[in-house]
């Protein structure tokens, strides 16, 4: 095992770490705000990478159309927020994943309708194509290092916009006392409506930075949805710290289970044995992260209450 | 829960059983009339709903009694159904063993991650319980002995000491049913007991009960439990049924279709669950035919019948509900 | 808590209950000839069980509506890639629908689950797809017919390709399931070289970094992978970004294909994948075909959609052989055994076992100059190449 | 004397740099009815918290019924007989009144995971349930759900729920809160019938209520016991009378 393919793993984590901590940020906010569980969020980081893939087809311009697609995700966010998930937030939480699973049903195959359900093409932007020689032995595509940039921008934004501003300091409030934001004359049902639509959009960001290395189809938010949840309730849903936190560590421990778990396996027992073990295990390896953690801290990492 | 809903009202168990009674007759009258019909197609469609009935009304207690909502429910229901296929392999047919053995299973299963599960509350609930169904779902893809990813066919149809017992389709039918049944008024005895009293005052107020000197964590637990085990023999049933096993069954779109049966039939009564199979499955048999994007159509129902349960339709509908 | 009006929500059930469990199928008139058609069409897998289906109904359009100069009514079905359901709607096919016989069927683990019931009911099945090795050896059947290939073959392709190459060193990857274990099997048939490495990965995986790496680090002289769908698509695109497209030969089966060109696009242009079909094979009826679906659906078939199209194609002549019966079973099944039809890949006939005995082919994908991808024949490695599970099969 | 029902020994609990209980010491003698007072923000609902066991203390031990229960939970410590009336009636709001009382029956009898007959045709039960709703004065309303309930009735109820498992000490966190001045008279005669038998912690405002029901009565203020006494004297404590009580409540 050579430094640089240790390195390069533990790059790869990282970034898969990035790329979950953009969906699960916008899950999280939207939780953290209104209690709200919002199994829709796997759609909108598909309908994300859609919208970027067309409006960077249509315009022929990288930048543009992800500004273009961004902005459609957004105000898609603000649309089925009015439509839809306003009349849910004070629903109890069975309501909440029922109709959101309805919600599910309806964009991914509104979808299919409308595109097929091949997956369609989302190239690399030309000038971010390729990889580059991080160092002797180590080469590595540039896309990832963008995720990775992206992802730690959005964050490092994300604290600023929770710790910095007014918005911020509500949203913090409001994931903790409702009532007294309430009694603030804060209208706490505006608040919600743009910071859902603010998490549809970076959902739709980790869409389109996914897009150029994964198969866009109807169905793409569909396991992500379910990793990303793993990342809130074990960062301690509402926290946008604990997200960060959570994000990063199961796209490590995904990335690191599945490049060495298989090999360590293998010294343990045996190879036929490992090769049927090892995938079964590194498959299961973050949903016995997140069991054991939360039977430890069953409100997660940073998850002051209980839900 | 959100704090600003109205204190929902409280199932009064008793009442459930003449409901249940008139759901079990209608179950087997429409077998019959299949039968009749010679539609053995419609009768498989019976069967298929009573099975999904018995794995919502299981689900039902844990959500409508015991306040649980476990997003994981297809488990125990895969656990069983691998349970018959397993046991098959090593010529374990019969079905006095063979579902005692689903059911042992499937509620070790929900014992044993209940047990953590419980730790946690609302959405971690949620959250847990679909972590470990989705570890299930991992393990079974990896079981390369039983088929692995693609799944098997089971050996045979379960026996009655040797005895083809199950090959007529009427038969499974009828057990089907009859499981239904059973289950259905034995969770009904079970939530008018004592023990169902002390868990619908956990679910409604944990705070009061501990004041009282009671950790619902042992009610709790046991209703976890009973409610995998019977999962695990609707699972048992429904690999008698299609006579294939794999861990697509445990896919937690079955797990949420679950909750829809008992949430669209509403989880105050436990016959609401069987109203809720009989609704997804026709829904499922009835859109499935009509178009190809059938999915849409059960999205449309079931975003629906959330978002327009509104207070007004049901003070209206109630009229002829509840008089 | 929601709740609903009990009473409506009842009568409702007790109502619709009724209705469907009653539907009986269609009052006798003139019979029409019925077929059954499963396939993927929802899900991440989807674009492939369009394809097939694409196909079958082009056909069948071409030939005004009419399978043997009968009227043809097809029910088609989606799987969902679930082998339980498939095995209620094709049930459903059979018992309600009374179908003449079952066409389509993507996937193996889909075949698997409902080739008992359907087999043991003695309804014919034509595969539009799928060729799993238990029905091609101890498990065939004389009511089963495989318009495709068996599974292994495509891989074995790969095998001979990488063997006559010279490669000496390669590294297998696979999704963890049985279709991906026979794929590995299949290419080392014929492959003599070191397999430095066989990675199996979880199925419908994401991100392939970890495993690129480790392919990158190995350092083989060609890498042969099987991903069936959007996992090819991740795998391409991901393979094209860390730089390994022109250093490492990438040889497959059911990845790069029309199914996922379209998305990969110039991420996959040089790769290899093993074939029986390709838009560039040069026959009259392919020609024709090629074109006719282009026009129809926009896109460039992919070897599904041409399976699909013979599927049809073989059920049409065998039912003009037996003037449009399906009663006789025993004289429709050999009618089915003679393959009375002109496949577009060429050369076909049926094996004792139902398995075609056919050409094989390398294809690599290209873009044409109208800027569409497609596959197009590099070489021919097999010829007229029968599976390796025929033996097994009782059947003479 | 005999050894005192509940006896807190210096406890001390912070919320980061927030010293909310500081050094409290505390006893219940058997029979007595002890109130504690104290302004808003005096950390009353803390130390309550803490004697209840849902809240552990930074330092410092609590003894109940002969026993040290520092680090025992809610349930643990309510089976060894501490009964809490909450001070927002904390019922089971879509039970009835019966109900109610009935879940109190069990958690108390140990008949909790009874799976036999139905719960409530038991008539030992109803018997039993009766005549406690008949002595908080609830006879006619067994069967009314509880959230029809006036806050007076469902402070009742609560009351009732408690007294059916025979405590051994009540602890009663504002129970004149948010009650009618008829209901809040009712709740004292009622607390009054009970003094002597059961001993109670009063944590009230209402000062009428506490100077007719405390034999002792003890401030907090800062999070700590300024003074511990008899109702006259702590009336007349100028302390008090300056950090709490006013002149003009004084009566």
């Amino acid at each position: 095992m050579t430094t640089a393919l240790i390195v390069s793993q533990v790059l790869n984590g990282l970034q898969l770490g990035v790329i979950l901590f953009l969906v699960a940020a916008g899950l999280t906010l939207v939780f953290g705000v209104m209690d709200f569980i919002n199994l829709a969020h796997g759609v909108q980081y598909m309908l994300g990478a859609y919208l970027v893939a067309v409006s960077v087809a249509f315009t022929g311009h990288f930048g543009l159309g992800l500004v273009l697609g961004l902005l459609a995700a957004l105000a898609l966010g603000f649309v089925m927020e009015i439509l839809v998930f306003r009349h849910l937030t004070r629903r109890d939480h069975l309501e909440q994943v029922l109709g959101t699973f309805g919600v599910i049903l309806i964009v991914t195959e509104a979808v299919r309708m409308i595109f097929g359900s091949a997956p369609i093409a989302f190239p690399v932007p030309a000038t971010l194509a390729g990889s580059v020689t991080l160092f002797p032995g180590l080469n590595y595509p540039v896309w990832r290092l963008v995720i990775l940039g992206v992802g730690i921008a959005v964050a490092g934004l994300l604290w600023f916009l929770v710790n910095r501003t007014r918005i911020g300091m509500l949203v913090r409030a409001g994931s903790t006392h409702r009532e007294t934001v309430s009694a603030l004359g804060v209208d706490i049902d505006r608040l919600f409506l743009f910071v859902f639509a603010f998490g549809a959009m970076l959902a739709g960001l980790a869409g389109a930075m996914a897009g150029p290395l994964v198969s866009v189809e109807p169905t793409m938010g569909d396991r992500i949805l379910i990793i990303a949840f793993v990342v809130i309730v074990v960062g301690g849903a509402g926290s946008i710290k604990g997200a960060f936190v959570a994000a990063l560590l199961i796209g490590m421990v995904d990335t690191l289970g599945r490049a060495f778990v298989p090999d360590l396996l293998k010294s343990l027992v045996g190879r036929s044995a490992a090769a049927t073990a090892g995938p079964a295990l590194s498959s299961m390896l973050i949903y016995l992260l997140m069991a054991a953690i939360l039977s430890v801290r069953p409100s997660g990492l940073f998850g002051g209450r209980t839900a | 829960m959100s704090p600003l809903a109205p204190a929902p009202a409280v199932p009064r168990p008793r009442a459930g059983i003449g409901q249940t009674a008139a759901l079990m007759a209608l179950l087997a009258a429409a077998l019959a009339l299949a039968y009749g019909l010679g539609s053995s197609y419609g009768a498989g469609l019976v069967t298929r709903t009573a099975i999904l009935a018995l794995a919502a009304v299981s689900l039902s207690f844990l959500i409508g009694q015991a306040g649980l909502v476990s997003f994981g429910h297809a488990a125990p229901l895969g656990i069983g159904a691998y349970a018959v296929l397993i046991a098959g392999e090593y010529d374990m047919t019969n079905i006095l063993a063979v579902l005692p053995l689903a059911f042992g299973a499937a509620a070790l299963f929900a014992l044993a991650t209940g047990a953590i599960a419980l730790r946690t509350r609302g959405v971690y609930f949620i959250m847990i319980t679909l972590a470990f169904a989705q570890m299930v779902f991992y393990v079974a893809a990896s079981l390369s002995a039983f088929g692995g990813d693609d799944g098997m066919a089971i050996a045979a149809r379960s026996t009655f000491f040797g005895a083809r017992i199950l090959k007529p389709d009427l038969h499974l039918a009828l057990l089907a049913i009859a499981l239904l049944a059973a289950a259905a008024l034995g969770l009904e005895h079970l939530a008018a007991s004592r023990y169902g009293l002390m868990l619908r005052a956990g679910r409604e107020n944990e705070t009061k009960l501990e004041a009282l000197g009671l950790d619902p964590y042992r009610h709790r637990l046991i209703a976890i439990s009973v409610a995998g085990g019977i999962a695990g023999v609707a699972g048992a049933l429904l690999a008698n049924q299609v006579e294939y096993v794999s861990p697509s069954t445990m896919n937690w779109h079955l797990s949420g279709e679950l909750i829809v049966m008992v949430v669209l039939g509403g989880s105050r009564r436990l016959g609401g669950a069987v109203i809720g199979a009989m609704v997804v499955v026709l829904l499922d048999e009835a859109l499935g035919r009509f178009t190809e994007h059938w999915k849409l159509g059960l999205g449309l129902v079931i975003l629906g019948a959330v978002l327009f349960r509104g207070a007004e339709v049901r003070a209206l509908l109630g009229k002829f509900s509840h008089g | 808590m929601t709740h609903f009006s009990t009473r409506a929500v009842l009568a409702a059930a007790a109502v619709s209950l009724v209705s469907v469990v009653t539907a009986s199928p269609g009052t006798a008139m003139a019979d029409p000839v019925k077929v059954g058609f499963v396939s993927t069409l929802s899900g991440p897998s989807a674009a492939l069980g369009v394809h097939m289906r694409d196909g079958f109904m082009l056909a069948l359009k071409e030939m005004g509506g009419k399978l043997g100069g009968q009227p043809t009514e097809v029910i088609v079905v989606d799987d969902e890639l679930k082998p339980d359901v498939a095995v209620t709607k094709v049930k459903a096919l059979i018992e309600r629908d009374k179908v003449d016989l079952i066409a389509g069927v993507v996937f193996s683990n889909v075949m698997m689950a409902i080739s008992r019931p359907v087999l043991e009911n003695e309804t014919f099945i034509v595969s539009g797809n799928s060729g799993p090795s238990p029905l091609a050896g101890k498990a065939c059947s004389p009511f089963f017919f495989a318009a495709s290939y068996q599974n292994d073959q495509n891989h074995e392709v790969m095998g001979k390709y990488a063997q006559d190459k010279g490669y000496r060193r390669v590294v297998l990857m696979t999704p963890n399931y049985q279709a991906g274990k026979d794929a590995m099997a299949g290419f080392k048939r014929h492959f003599k070289g070191e397999v430095v490495e066989e990675i199996f990965t979880p199925l419908g995986q994401l991100d392939f970094s970890a495993e690129l790496a480790k392919i990158s680090a190995a350092n083989p002289d060609a890498v042969f992978t099987f991903m069936p769908g959007g996992m090819g698509v991740n795998l391409v695109k991901q393979y094209a970004q860390a730089g390994l497209s022109g250093k490492i030969p990438f040889l497959s089966a059911f990845t790069v294909d029309e199914t996922t060109l379209p998305a990969t696009q110039d991420a996959a242009l040089g790769l290899m994948s093993g074939a029986q079909w390709a838009p560039s094979i040069d026959t009259p009826q392919n020609k024709a075909f090629v074109a006719a679906f282009e026009k129809e659906y926009g896109v460039v078939p992919s070897l599904y959609a041409a399976q699909g199209y013979d599927a049809a194609s073989l059920i049409d002549g065998a039912l003009k052989a037996t003037g449009g019966k399906t009663a006789d079973k025993a004289a429709f099944g050999k009618a089915l055994a003679a393959a009375p039809f002109t496949s577009v890949r060429g050369g076909f006939t049926f094996n004792t076992n139902g398995f075609p005995i056919q050409d094989f082919y390398v294809v690599k994908a290209v873009k044409r100059p109208d800027g569409k991808y497609a596959t197009q024949v590099e070489a021919k490695v097999f010829e007229k190449a029968q599976d390796a599970y025929v033996e097994n099969c009782p059947l003479k | 004397m005999a050894e005192p029902v509940l006896a807190l020994d210096r406890l001390n609990k912070s919320f980061g740099a927030l010293h909310v209980t500081r050094d409290v010491c505390l006893d219940i003698r058997p029979g007595e009815v002890h109130a504690l007072i104290g302004p808003n923000g005096a950390g009353k609902t803390t130390l309550v918290s803490q004697i209840a066991g849902s809240l552990k203390p930074d330092s410092g031990r609590i003894r109940f019924a002969g026993e040290d229960v520092t680090r025992l939970g809610v349930a643990p410590r309510a089976r060894r007989g501490l009964a809490r009336v909450f001070q927002i009636s904390n019922v089971v709001g879509a039970f009835t009144a019966l109900e109610n009382v009935a879940v109190a029956v069990l958690a108390a009898s140990g008949g909790a995971f009874g799976m036999g007959r139905p719960a409530l045709a038991d008539p030992a039960l109803r018997a039993k349930a009766q005549d406690v709703l008949d002595s908080v004065g609830l006879a006619g309303r067994m069967a009314v759900r509880a959230v029809e309930f006036s806050h007076g009735e469902r402070r009742a109820l609560e009351l009732a729920m408690s007294l059916v498992q025979d405590p051994e000490l009540l602890l009663l966190d504002e129970p004149m809160a948010g009650t009618g001045r008829a209901e809040g008279e009712k709740l004292t005669r009622l607390l009054l019938s009970l003094k002597g038998r059961i001993p109670m912690l009063l944590i009230e405002h209402d000062m009428t209520a506490v100077f007719t029901l405390a034999d002792r009565v003890s401030v907090l203020i800062g999070g700590a016991v300024a003074a511990t006494g008899e109702p006259a004297v702590i009336r007349s404590d100028p302390v008090v009378r300056k950090a709490y009580i006013g002149e003009d409540e004084a009566v």
